[in-house]
């Protein structure tokens, strides 16, 4: 190396710029920081875990040092470095040597047996509730259905009968044991909500537990983490955890049956601007503004909208009735009585529809009950639901033999619009 | 006529271990029928550890008369079979093949018997494939086993058969065979059915012309079969057979015997248990 | 190559020593055989205890199967590496059996539907 | 090497032919496509594994390139859920049980039976027999594609109760699960036939004075797999059984509403999928065994521990599978017991890792290809082990079970683990196959265009996983900060994909084009080496008697010593008639064709067919098995000049099915004279 050609200074200028390009580029989205990162610990349930994982990495990542380092020397040591080299006399032909490799296996174990300690350890912790707790622990059902999620309060009753049902957004006491009953409705599904615990499945036939614990009040996202079918990529749900004092109160609000705007009936329903809403298939179901602050979104949303159209709704409560939306979900206090589909009593006051894909907003839910299909493809509202040997019918007639769909119920552009002031209107 | 037992049976010179490789595999396959089997009973146990609401009540179902009664003939089955191979390891390709015959009978009448059982619990005690989870790996478990026994018993026959393959290359013997296997398999079938109709003709107290009416048929077949066969049994010419088939006869036998012991694991865990 | 039709053993050979007894012991073992089944229907009906009930039905059919395995299936007269072979599958297989009993007799795994069996308990031990 | 005169040998005529009706006559074609259908050969068998394999390893990819297209951008519209669905599990079904297990059986088939100094396996036509039966398996999974059903989209372990009527069909004839349920139902037998018959190959039919403590380490591998198939198949087998008797015949093996338990099947599949994924990579740590020892010429380093930890390895194997459901709930006690015993496995594998290090120690390493492929496995597979320890500590994959994070671990060990081995074999062998030599520059480029191309792939899954991004989801949105992995990866996918082409393009030219070969072209340590490349029909012209563990390293350097013997062996082998080999046959074929015909039907529901599909199987058995012990006698060529067909120049005829008729006879150039061994044979006495 004589003297430094131009060619490899440019080499180096563009070595050092492109490395720092591919830094800012990967710094630019941290890596490990999502809104289900694993790393970003909620919960004590979670941080066990993330212990456990931390161990791994450490006792893996020394053996890789050493073990990856004594072959990099081999390597470069032993290797030919040209051809008569290679075609020299061969070494010595050595068989190998017992003491090293039994001292070997003896680190090999020694090094699990760091890793095992804390494992054994965090795999009772993390199974169920504390002893010291199980008094202070709070109950819920979680159910999984292809593709969303059911959340019952078995601790809630209400005044008539049963207890108190949502969908898709579960609601906690922060800073207090859960302890979350799995089960499923159809096939496997799993909870997962990797800030506060890590995924236990929901088994067909089996009773399926978790507990968790947020340690503050805050605003998480869970994703189904088992394949069940078709649209297992976009069943989601949040998971909202709040002061006692906000939890009871939300409990309270939710106990009352569906709200209802009061309008003189009489009038001419508003005729309704049909606002061209062209679909991009799963384009964004989220907005950047709403992610500055999920909780206080979450908040704001328990409350009427400013700009409420009573007759709108008026007339979207009658076709709620009218397109048999009946038949399937149920707004409590209101007409629905169904029980294979989300409970809508107060889904205004939810930051999410369709399985936590879409933000809970005019748009998307106007996009998602004038076709469901084309937001999350295959979904059961769409194509029906099946109870035991029949199907309840959706938007689509499904032939048994054939396979082939018929249209049953269509929604055009502004009877969209009224269910959907409707559905918003009931917080 | 060649000195016969020359052949040292546990030791093969050709192979490296001394093991024949027939026997070698057949040994390995029935290693791995033990995961195979394995698995089978395992879901039957679990499901009987966890029956689900509205199982029947199984000791009500079973009859342990019956099910003695079959698991006896396949022991017996097994004896003819260690016989068969004992004498042919011996060069007595006669008493080898009345060996392979009783095995090929015991076989079928155990055969018969699961046939029995499943039409007496399907229509009589109500138990079917699918109407419970019981009916399910039950069926199946055994339905399994009997499978294995069915092949044997195909196996068994075909081996017979081939007992008769002539030692002149230059006579063809195939369309022999096929005739053979053929008229086995319908002197078989019309017995089976001779001896049914028969059962049900003593059982209902009729008389004979009765079942001679009805079964003329399938009795007149299995008179002429049985005869045919005997014709096909008295062949006297020099044939292509004996010690050094041992082998061959040995690891069938050892599949049959498997089959066996597989029934004595079902016979206890199966039905014994359900008596507690 | 043995092109005889009933050639009469002449010879004694050199392994002779069980060839002549095999027929017997044959015969032995599946008397031997039947009675234990027989013993076993009976056991069944015996008013003792459930545990030995169950234990002695587990050595009854494993004496049976091991005389199967070393007398009909001549483990007994073969290389020991047909044993180990048979072993290796056999032993895996009874492991893998228990193992699953295991974890389904686990509290975890009572199904919701379950009505739990009461006298199959001893099964899983 | 061969130098005896061949009037050494005396002549003997071959015994006079059987009588037989004309549909009987024995197949006795040695070229053209007939001579295909109808072999018997170890070395053609392993050939069509071979090419099969790897045409199913670039339809796998090419799936695999369709999902990282999909997943490039979030909320990408490029395929439908559905389509996605069906991708991953074809993806995955067609990588496992189509590219990487065949091509493994590939090697064991050509391979093994020369490392041991055999003329054939055992069971010649059953070997024929299990490789049409897998071509059946392949079609029937593969079949989806084309039918309205469309296919299997239940993910590669189907777990019940997706897979039941109520789930997987949308309409009376959605077909595709059953397709999946008969398709590896069939390979299971394939898989389990061929292995017994490696088994006892390996067992009984090693030459004189090659003990099983002298094995070569890739048989011995293959071996331990070949055990692990037969023992952990049954178990998917059952499962598959339950499944189908659920699918066709109303049982309720898994059916909820009878109270079925779904979490049987999970138990049932990976009491198979576990030792399933050693299968996987038994054969790639044997290749590697291998290929280590030659390029640093000198022995495996503690090769009787090397060897025990394989066993080990296989044994724990079975013993560990409910790792994969560590969040099913069993209870902390059998969670604990699995995290233990799971983690007990890398003790044996660390031991490998370690002797192949040691290996390196002090030898005299030349960086070919398959040697950088090596060093390259070492490399990746210890960091896929590594991931897999993590899976391990049970509380930690709470958070990465069926999160990239496992899709990271797995690609680790099943592409830099199995997949780099497995070129590297290739790549070794190929001068002994096909009597050519692959250029190392092409060579050499395809590794680090791959190795770069796989990490840039797979390392930033790591993070996807713990990022909580689950696996088999089609979508995902953009606000949760895995766009760029996601990005990175997918260009990483077609770096890949570019590195295996030129890989692969290298040595379809090499095929053709490529310089002939010197015989031993690497200093090979094992018998195949001692082979005149191609191998003729019959291996070995005179059965070798082995004195040391590398056989062929102790021939080289004991020369006069193995001549003598080999005169002694070749008389007394004449004497004896000669060498004998097994006849072609069309029956493994015709019973292959009854088993896809029937299960085509039972897939179907059609029972009638399905009856007469197993008529056919079983008649083709019937036929084939009277004359199991028929075999022909031929001559072995001693001359170094024989004129030998080989299968190198007219593979590729397979592929032009009506044309090979004609051509094949003509097509066959004469080999030139097989040059004697040349580099690096130092003789010394
Ligand atoms: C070739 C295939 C292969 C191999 C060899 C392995 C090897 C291992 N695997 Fe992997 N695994 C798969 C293929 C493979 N796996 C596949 C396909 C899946 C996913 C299936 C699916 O869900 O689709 C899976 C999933 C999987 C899981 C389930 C994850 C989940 O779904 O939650 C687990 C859990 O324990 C696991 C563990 C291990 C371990 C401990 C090893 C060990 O054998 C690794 C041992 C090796 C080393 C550790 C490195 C070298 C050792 C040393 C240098 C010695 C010193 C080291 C220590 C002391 C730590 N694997
Ligand atoms: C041996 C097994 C094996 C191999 C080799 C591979 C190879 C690859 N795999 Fe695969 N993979 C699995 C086994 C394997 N995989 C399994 C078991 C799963 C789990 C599935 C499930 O969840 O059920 C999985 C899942 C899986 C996923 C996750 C899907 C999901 O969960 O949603 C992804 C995503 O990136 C992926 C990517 C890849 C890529 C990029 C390669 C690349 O290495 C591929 C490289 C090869 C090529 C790129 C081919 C080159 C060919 C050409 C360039 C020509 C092509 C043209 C024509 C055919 C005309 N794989
Ligand atoms: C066949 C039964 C069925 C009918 C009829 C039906 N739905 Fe639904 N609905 C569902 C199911 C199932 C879901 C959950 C879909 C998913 O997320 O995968 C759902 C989800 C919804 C949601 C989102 C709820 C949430 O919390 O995520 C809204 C809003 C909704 N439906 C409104 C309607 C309206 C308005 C109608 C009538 C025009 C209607 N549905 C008719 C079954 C039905
Ligand atoms: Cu529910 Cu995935
Ligand atoms: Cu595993």
């Amino acid at each position: 190396m004589r003297l430094p050609a131009p060619s490899r200074i440019a080499f180096r200028q563009l070595a050092a710029l492109s490395l720092a390009s591919l830094a800012s580029f990967l710094g630019g989205w941290s890596w490990i920081e999502g809104p289900q990162s694993t790393f970003d610990t909620q919960g004590p349930v979670a941080k066990s875990q993330l212990d456990v994982f931390y161990t791994t990495v450490w006792v893996t990542g020394i053996i890789f040092v050493v073990v990856a380092g004594v072959l990099t020397y081999a390597t470069l040591k032993f290797r030919a470095r040209n051809e008569s080299d290679a075609h020299a006399e061969p070494p010595a032909q050595s068989h190998g040597n017992p003491f090293i490799e039994l001292g070997l296996i003896a680190a090999s174990v020694f090094a699990l047996v760091i890793i095992a300690v804390p494992t054994l350890r965090a795999i009772w912790y993390t199974y169920d509730v504390p002893e010291a707790e199980k008094a202070n622990a709070y109950e819920v059902n979680a159910t999984g259905l292809q593709w969303w999620f059911r959340f019952d309060y078995p601790s809630e009753g209400l005044d008539n009968s049963g207890h108190l049902v949502t969908g898709n957004e579960l609601v906690i006491p922060a800073n207090r044991p859960v302890r979350i009953n799995l089960r499923t409705a159809d096939v496997i599904h799993s909870f997962w909500v990797p800030k506060l615990a890590g995924k236990v499945d929901m088994l067909p036939n089996r009773g399926n537990h978790l507990w968790l614990q947020a340690d503050q009040p805050g605003y998480f996202w869970g994703q189904c983490a088992e394949f069940c079918g078709e649209d297992h990529a976009v069943m989601r749900f949040r998971v909202i955890a709040l002061e006692a004092k906000d939890f009871a109160e939300w409990v309270a609000q939710q106990k009352q049956p569906a709200r209802t705007v009061a309008t003189n009936l009489t009038a001419e329903p508003l005729r309704i601007q049909p606002a061209s809403l062209t679909f991009k298939r799963n384009a964004p179901g989220w907005s950047q503004e709403f992610d500055l602050n999920p909780l206080e979104n979450w908040k704001q949303k328990q409350f009427p909208e400013k700009d409420e159209n009573p007759a709108l709704i008026a007339h979207g409560r009658k076709l709620f009735q009218e397109k048999s939306c009946i038949s399937c979900h149920t707004v409590r206090g209101h007409e629905g009585v169904g029980t294979t589909a989300p409970d809508l009593t107060h889904v205004g006051a939810r930051t999410t529809i369709a399985g936590g894909l879409l933000e809970n907003n005019e748009a998307n839910l106007r996009r998602w009950i004038i076709d469901p299909n084309n937001v999350k493809p295959g979904n059961k509202m769409y194509v029906g639901v099946p109870l035991g040997a029949s199907v309840m019918p959706g938007y689509m007639l499904r032939d048994a033999k054939t396979g082939h769909l018929t249209p049953n119920i269509k929604i055009d552009n502004s009877e969209g619009a009224a269910l959907a002031a409707y559905l918003l209107s009931l917080k | 006529m060649s000195h016969a037992a020359t052949i040292d049976h546990h030791h093969d010179v050709t192979t490296s271990t001394g093991i024949p490789n027939k026997k070698l595999f057949m040994w390995a396959f029935l290693a791995s029928d033990c995961m195979f089997f394995g698995a089978l009973i395992s879901t039957h146990l679990i499901y009987r550890l966890h029956p689900p609401p509205g199982s029947p009540d199984v000791s009500k179902i079973f009859s342990i008369e019956l099910t003695s009664f079959s698991t006896f003939i396949l022991l017996m089955s097994s004896l003819l079979m260690a016989l068969a191979v004992n004498s042919l390891q011996k060069g007595h390709v006669r008493s080898t093949r009345h060996n392979l015959l009783g095995t090929i009978f015991f076989g079928l009448i155990f055969l018969g018997c699961q046939v029995y059982e499943f039409n007496h619990f399907v229509h009589e005690k109500g138990l079917t494939l699918s109407n419970s989870i019981f009916g399910s790996t039950f069926y199946t478990l055994t339905g399994t086993h009997g499978c294995h026994v069915a092949i044997g018993v195909l196996w068994l026959v075909l081996m017979y058969i081939r007992s008769f393959k002539p030692a002149d290359p230059s006579r063809s013997w195939l369309a022999r065979a096929i005739a053979h296997f053929v008229v086995f398999t319908i002197t078989t079938v019309a017995g089976t059915a001779a001896v049914l109709g028969l059962v049900h003709t003593i059982q209902s107290h009729e008389s004979l012309s009765v079942f001679i009416d009805h079964h003329l048929l399938a009795t007149s077949t299995t008179v002429i079969g049985l005869a045919l066969l005997t014709w096909f049994g008295f062949s006297r010419k020099p044939v292509d057979f004996g010690e050094a088939n041992a082998i061959d006869v040995e690891s069938m036998g050892l599949y049959w015997h498997f089959v066996d012991i597989v029934w004595i694991v079902i016979f206890t865990v199966v039905y014994l248990l359900e008596y507690l | 190559m043995s092109l005889t039709m009933d050639a009469k053993i002449a010879t004694p050979t050199t392994h002779a020593g069980h060839t002549q007894s095999k027929f017997h012991t044959f015969v032995q073992i599946a008397m031997v055989l039947s009675v234990i089944t027989g013993v076993e229907i009976v056991i069944i009906y015996l008013p003792i205890g459930k545990w030995l009930v169950v234990s002695s039905l587990v050595v009854l059919s494993t004496v049976k199967f091991l005389l199967v395995i070393f007398y009909f299936m001549h483990l007994k007269w073969d290389k020991v590496f047909c044993t180990i072979l048979f072993f290796i599958g056999l032993v895996l297989a009874l492991g893998t059996v228990a193992a699953l009993l295991a974890l389904f007799g686990a509290e975890a795994s009572a199904p919701l539907t379950s009505q739990i069996l009461h006298h199959s308990a001893p099964v899983i031990v | 090497m061969d130098t005896i005169a061949p009037a050494s040998l005396p002549t003997h005529e071959a015994p006079a032919a059987e009588k037989r009706p004309w549909i009987f006559t024995r197949p006795t074609a040695k070229t053209g496509l007939i001579s295909w259908l109808t072999t018997v050969d170890h070395k053609r068998v392993g050939l069509m594994y071979g090419f099969s394999a790897l045409f199913f390893f670039l339809v796998g990819g090419f799936e695999a390139l369709l999902i990282r297209i999909q997943l490039a951008v979030p909320n990408n519209t490029f395929l439908q859920h559905q389509t996605y669905n069906e991708l991953f599990t074809m993806h995955a079904t067609t990588m496992i049980f189509l590219a990487v297990m065949p091509l493994s059986a590939a090697f064991f088939n050509y391979i093994m039976p020369l490392q041991i100094g055999a003329r054939d396996v055992a069971f010649p036509r059953l070997n024929g027999f299990a490789f049409w039966v897998f071509l059946a398996g392949a079609i029937i999974l593969n079949v989806g594609w084309f039918i309205k059903a469309g296919s299997p989209d239940i993910g590669w372990f189907g777990y019940a109760p997706l897979t039941s009527k109520a789930y997987s069909s949308q309409f009376a004839g959605d077909i595709s699960t059953d397709l999946w349920v008969m398709g590896l139902q069939i390979l299971g037998v394939s898989s389990v036939v061929g292995s017994l018959n490696f088994i006892v190959t390996i067992i009984n039919l090693r030459a004189p004075g090659m003990t099983m403590m002298r094995l070569p380490v890739f048989t011995w591998m293959t071996l331990i797999t070949a055990f692990l198939i037969i023992l952990s198949f049954p178990a998917i087998t059952i499962a598959l059984v339950e499944l189908m008797m659920d699918r066709n015949f109303d049982t309720g093996f898994f059916e909820i509403s009878k109270g079925g338990l779904p979490i049987l099947w999970q138990h049932l599949f990976w009491v198979f999928g576990h030792p399933e994924v050693y299968i996987l990579i038994l054969p790639a740590m044997g290749i590697i065994s291998e290929i280590l020892p030659t390029f640093s010429r000198k022995p495996l380093f503690g090769y009787p521990i090397v060897v025990f930890s394989g066993a080990c390895i296989g044994f724990l194997g079975f013993g560990v599978w409910s790792h994969h459901m560590f969040t099913t709930g069993m209870g902390a006690v059998a969670t604990a017991a699995f995290s233990l015993a799971t983690m007990a496995i890398a003790v044996p594998t660390g031991v490998k890792i370690f002797n192949w290090i040691g290996t390196l120690w002090g030898g005299h390493l030349k960086m070919t290809t398959p040697m950088m492929f090596a060093l390259g496995f070492i490399w990746m597979f210890m960091m896929g082990g590594f991931s897999g320890v993590m899976h391990a500590a049970a509380p930690a994959d709470a958070q990465q079970q069926d999160s990239y994070f496992v899709v990271a671990h797995f690609h680790y060990v099943l592409i830099g683990g199995s997949v780099f081995a497995l070129l590297a074999g290739i790549h070794y062998w190929f001068p002994l196959i096909f009597g050519r030599t692959v250029s190392e520059f092409w060579g050499k480029l395809s590794f680090w265009v791959i190795f770069v191309g796989f990490n840039t792939t797979f390392f930033p899954m790591h993070f996807l996983g713990l990022n909580g991004m689950p696996r088999r989801t089609a979508v995902y949105d953009g606000n949760m900060g895995w766009n760029s992995p996601n990005f990175i990866a997918t260009i990483g996918a077609f770096i890949l994909g570019i590195g295996i082409a030129i890989y692969f393009v290298t040595m379809v030219y090499t095929l053709f084009k490529g310089p002939k070969a010197a015989r031993d072209p690497w200093d090979g340590r094992t018998l195949e080496w001692a082979l005149p490349n191609p191998p003729p029909e019959y291996n070995f012209a005179v059965t070798p008697s082995v004195h040391a563990r590398d056989a062929f390293w102790y021939e080289k350097h004991h020369r006069d010593e193995i001549a003598r013997e080999k005169i002694q062996h070749a008389r007394s082998e004449s004497e004896h008639g000669g060498i004998h080999m097994p006849s072609q046959s069309w029956f493994p074929l015709l019973t292959a064709i009854g088993m896809l015909v029937g299960s085509l039907f039972l897939a179907n529901h059609n029972y009638l067919g399905a009856i007469s599909g197993g008529g056919l199987t079983i008649l083709g058995a019937y036929l084939w098995s009277p004359k199991a012990q028929a075999a022909t006698t031929c001559t072995p060529n001693l001359t170094p000049t024989a004129k030998t067909p080989t299968p190198s120049t007219e593979l590729p005829l397979i592929f032009l099915f009506p044309l090979s008729l004609y051509l094949s006879p003509s097509s066959s150039p004469p080999i030139p004279p097989t040059p004697t061994p040349s580099i690096g044979i130092k003789t010394k006495d």
